[in-house]
């Protein structure tokens, strides 16, 4: 898979709640072929503090139009400016960078993310219905009014959210819901270390196997810097190109 | 046509543009993105007598107009390098350098001994300046008798063109390159990162498992243009020079205070295609200012 | 209600925002911003014993994150300050200190000496690290045995808080400051500027009349917290820590990494009411994260 | 004369050819008094490579609607990126920066400006006029394309123009303009250096007196960095605060 350095167009923008936005961007050229997992090294311009490029997950592509989805949470300098892109401005695309999330078949495979972890899920879903499995996601949020939209979910499987204070869906913990109690196959996680962490314990309890995104602070994104190592039981190795997906029997969790 | 050819003594470059240790790993991570050919030569990642695994996570932090790092020469050691890195990248049509880091003398001979067999590798860099290692490492460069010391022993097993790279932690690094030089040093590269700190208020952490770490970036290029032009007032070998170029104007900037030729480091993380840009660059300034060899720029800097 | 007041041994500072000598004139240029009495101290301009002109324009190149200077400690002398000067501005009800520098230690003594006689000036700050001038300046801030010499003699004739500021343009920064406090300094500030350099690639000109100035801004940022983490474990005297602080976030890391007082110089020219605005930053910071006393704060990195 | 540091609202742009552009930016409090020649000190937000401040000469005042107008050329990053502001946002001013030119009474004056050295001419001319002086400006362009809008300055006075090329007016710099074979009584002039030490020559031969504004490079633009030297008969002075304007019989031109 050949990495790219290109220009993207801002072709649509939807802000949801809680400081996240969905942002759709259009390349020059047919994209190349993408797997589900991987992510994008973006160029913020316009931005005194921002001096690297920022890794986003791709929340989704659209091989037609030629889109990648990225769904971005405002953190710090970067992601605000990336949030204040207007349809037509330009961005500057490192890509597709990482591993992936492997893709058994006809199993039941379980989604659990969290945060701006639900990011790479959508598209993970795509390619786990595409290869006959069944699929069941699970999104956890604070509260109602973050719920992050559930409609794309449902045409690749079943999608269950969780509240931290009850006001939609089950609550608690994505961790906690009550499918949790179904026998799965397979489990994908991406999301904040301790719920990933929980998912893995999870996982191990059950004896499945289980796979995590792990973000970590990156400067290059695509193997040439080795700042961006996981203590694995095999020693540092790269989070941008030996993950960011990790099976849970390789880490030291 | 412009001329864009460099010498450092018998080194020739097609170009003055070369890719920064550390930034650039064995160059394969850039054939996606750019032809590697086309450079005037890459230097590939810290290489070691033993394998390291390199320091623990954390190991970078963005800074104002720069970052920090604490990679810690990471490597799998010179051995694995001659019997499997070397033969996958030794078809590159350019001049492929290896840096040579260490924390004890025999380290450093021992490797460049090694590398000095290696038909295709026509130098090394030796790298004493890293500060990213708990023992040796800067200290060589930090001091005119250590950084003698071993150019000294180095020299007496490596045959072909011995490039030092020194370190910007010192009061004058003008000493230390003569010091260098006196000892058969055949170039001089600098500067390496300057020691720098980050903290994150919140949790009151330092942002590196190390604590301390390298700093590059624009951010640090007034310093290295700085002790470029010092170092070129005060050796006699050619300078190779580096510290946060991120675009033609800095090289033909480094070129002027009296680099022969310029490496890049950082820059390559922002735009993986950086470097043959630069080469396109410096070739634009050379028509538009009319200048026919790239060598009429080296240290033509006018400061009367 | 949260506590700002620090100590520097005996000098009281209601909090530790200063401002940086060079930075903030004599403090009239502020008037018109700030209220100045809400500020632990003012710096004011370096003094010399005689008048100086300074060097030529040009003096400023803005550079990645920052700015080299080359004003070249421009003055009117220590008499014209006493005389003209002090009477202006003594009724500021903080801490006035008077940045002193030199070109030969005989300079150094006598200016020192006519401060000692005002009575609003509780403190001076020995600059032994202008790179700005030609003989002197820095050079006595980068051996040990001339930081020494320096200090011994300003201390016979200076009885009031003595604090010396120290040179980045040192291998180890921490020998320096042990060998001031063993000479009686009463605290450390630190950093000064990094000798820096700036070229028009265009014109082929140096950016500076003098070639290479100070560099300052938050790209000097990360060497200066180093610094004065090595410092803080090096030495028992207080540290007054500053290079390229721009908010109260910067502010508080130099105190995390062992300051006891802080100077705000570059941010200055970009926001005349930073100064106060970090007093204030300050204080939400210490509500927030429910620190008392800022003192408590300093030195409180993480390390491990 | 109380410096402040306010943000201003931008109201207006207007696009001139040749790069230039004039930007109305209002003020949320009434504005102080502003004399003409002094200058402004504006923060460029969003722009990676511009750490200080940039100074700009003050166009023209609106006390009514509380407006300052700036004449800018973009000419790197920190001009180019005020270009791309956009109605309704923010702009942190320092003003009023700076000395004056000085305002004779019922005298002859000739006012010369080229390039963006026009900026603080017009709002001269208005001082000039109102104290009842008779006013000829002479603007120097490059071609007719370059012309800057001559209608504000006809209600104060006389206003002729050169260029370059002979496209509009008469062909050659301001100071060969035919006008100069008049008899005035004071010169005033802002542009490039060539220009303006031009304009001192004819003065000097004249026996006219003759004020200038330098433009230098400024760090604070408020008399604290000392930076902005410019060599005068009294030694090195800061041209932020004892200038821009200057005799010419201050300098050693
Ligand atoms: C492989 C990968 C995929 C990612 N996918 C997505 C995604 O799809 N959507 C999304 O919104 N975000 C994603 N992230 C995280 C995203 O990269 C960061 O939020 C972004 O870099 C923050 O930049 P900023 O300039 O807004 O914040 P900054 O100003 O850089 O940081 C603000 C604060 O957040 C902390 N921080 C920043 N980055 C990280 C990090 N990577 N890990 C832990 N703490 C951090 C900083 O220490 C600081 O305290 C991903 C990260 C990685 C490594
Ligand atoms: C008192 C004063 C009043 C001014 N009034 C106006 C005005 O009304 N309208 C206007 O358009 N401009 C005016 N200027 C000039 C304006 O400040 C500069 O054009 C601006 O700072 C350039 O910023 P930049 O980031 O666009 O360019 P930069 O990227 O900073 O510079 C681009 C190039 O121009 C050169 N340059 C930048 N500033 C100066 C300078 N001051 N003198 C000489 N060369 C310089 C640089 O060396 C560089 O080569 C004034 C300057 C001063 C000091
Ligand atoms: C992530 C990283 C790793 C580095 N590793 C090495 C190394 O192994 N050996 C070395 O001599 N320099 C190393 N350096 C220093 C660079 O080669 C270079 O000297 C420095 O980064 C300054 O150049 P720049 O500002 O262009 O990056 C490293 C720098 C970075 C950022
Ligand atoms: C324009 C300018 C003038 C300075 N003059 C002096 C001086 O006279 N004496 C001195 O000790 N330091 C002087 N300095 C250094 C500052 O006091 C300070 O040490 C340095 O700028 C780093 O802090 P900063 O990054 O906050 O500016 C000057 C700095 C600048 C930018
Ligand atoms: S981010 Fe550079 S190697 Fe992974
Ligand atoms: S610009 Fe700072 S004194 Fe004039």
């Amino acid at each position: 898979m050949k990495k790219l350095v290109q220009d993207f167009e801002v072709l649509h923008k939807e802000e949801l709640n809680d400081g996240t936005f969905v942002i759709d961007v259009k390349a020059s050229a047919p994209l190349p072929d993408i797997k589900p997992g991987q992510f994008v090294n973006v160029l913020v311009e316009n931005a005194a503090n921002t001096f690297l490029r920022r890794p986003l997950s791709i929340h989704f592509v659209d091989y037609e139009k030629n889109i990648i989805k990225l769904y971005i949470k405002k953190i710090g300098e970067g992601t605000t400016k990336l949030g204040e892109l207007l349809l037509g401005d330009k961005l500057n695309i490192v890509f597709p960078l990482g591993n992936q999330y492997s893709i058994p078949k006809n199993s039941k495979t379980l989604l659990i993310g969290g945060g701006c972890g639900v990011a790479p899920l959508l598209y993970l879903a795509k390619h786990l219905k595409d290869a006959g499995n069944e699929v069941t996601t699970i999104l956890g949020v604070r509260s109602a009014y973050d719920a992050v939209e559930l409609d794309p979910y449902k045409q690749y499987g079943r999608i269950f959210v969780t509240t931290e204070d009850g006001s939609i869906g089950e609550k608690g913990y994505p961790t906690q819901h009550s499918v949790l109690n179904e026998k799965f196959d397979y489990t994908f996680t991406c999301g904040p270390e301790p719920m990933m962490k929980a998912v893995a314990t999870y996982s191990k309890s059950k004896n499945i196997p289980c796979e995590v995104s792990l973000e970590n602070t990156m400067a290059c994104g695509f193997g040439a810097c080795l700042c961006c190592v996981t203590d694995t039981k095999r020693g540092n190795i790269c989070t941008c190109t030996e993950g960011p997906v990790f099976n849970i029997n390789e880490l030291k969790w | 046509m412009v001329n864009l050819e460099v010498k450092l003594k018998d080194l020739i470059l097609k170009n003055p543009v070369m890719t920064a240790s550390g930034t650039f790993g064995y160059g394969e991570e850039f054939e996606d993105f750019i032809d590697i050919s086309q450079l005037g030569g890459i230097l590939v990642k810290g290489t070691t007598r033993h394998h390291r695994e390199g320091n623990p996570y954390p190991r970078m932090a963005e800074t104002p107009s720069g970052m920090l790092n604490a990679v810690g020469l990471q490597n799998k050691g010179v051995e694995y390098f001659c019997d499997n890195i070397y033969p996958r990248i030794n078809h590159y049509n350019t001049n492929i350098l290896v840096n040579v880091s260490g924390s004890v003398i025999e380290d450093y001979v021992e490797t460049a001994a090694m590398i000095n067999e290696l038909d295709k590798i026509p130098a090394i860099e030796l790298n004493i300046s890293c500060p990213n290692v708990k023992e040796g490492g800067m200290a060589f460069g930090t001091s005119c008798a250590s950084a003698a010391s071993v150019v000294r022993e180095v020299r007496k097993v490596y045959k072909k063109h011995l490039m030092v790279k020194l370190s910007p932690n010192v009061t004058d690094i003008t000493e230390i390159a003569k010091a260098v030089e006196e000892e058969g040093a055949d170039s001089v590269s600098l500067i390496n990162t300057l020691l720098g700190m980050a903290i994150d208020s919140e949790t009151r952490k330092p942002l590196l498992s190390t604590v301390t770490g390298g700093l590059s970036g624009p951010c640090v290029k007034p310093v290295a243009l700085r002790m470029v032009w010092q170092v070129f007032n005060a050796v006699n070998i050619p300078i190779v020079g580096l510290g946060g170029i991120m675009n033609a104007k800095d090289a033909i900037e480094f070129i002027l205070a009296g680099a022969s030729a310029i490496q890049i480091g950082t820059a390559n993380f922002i735009d993986p295609q950086i470097t043959v840009k630069v080469v396109e660059g410096i070739k634009e300034y050379m028509i538009r200012h009319q200048v026919e060899n790239v060598t009429d720029l080296i240290g033509a800097i006018k400061t009367q």
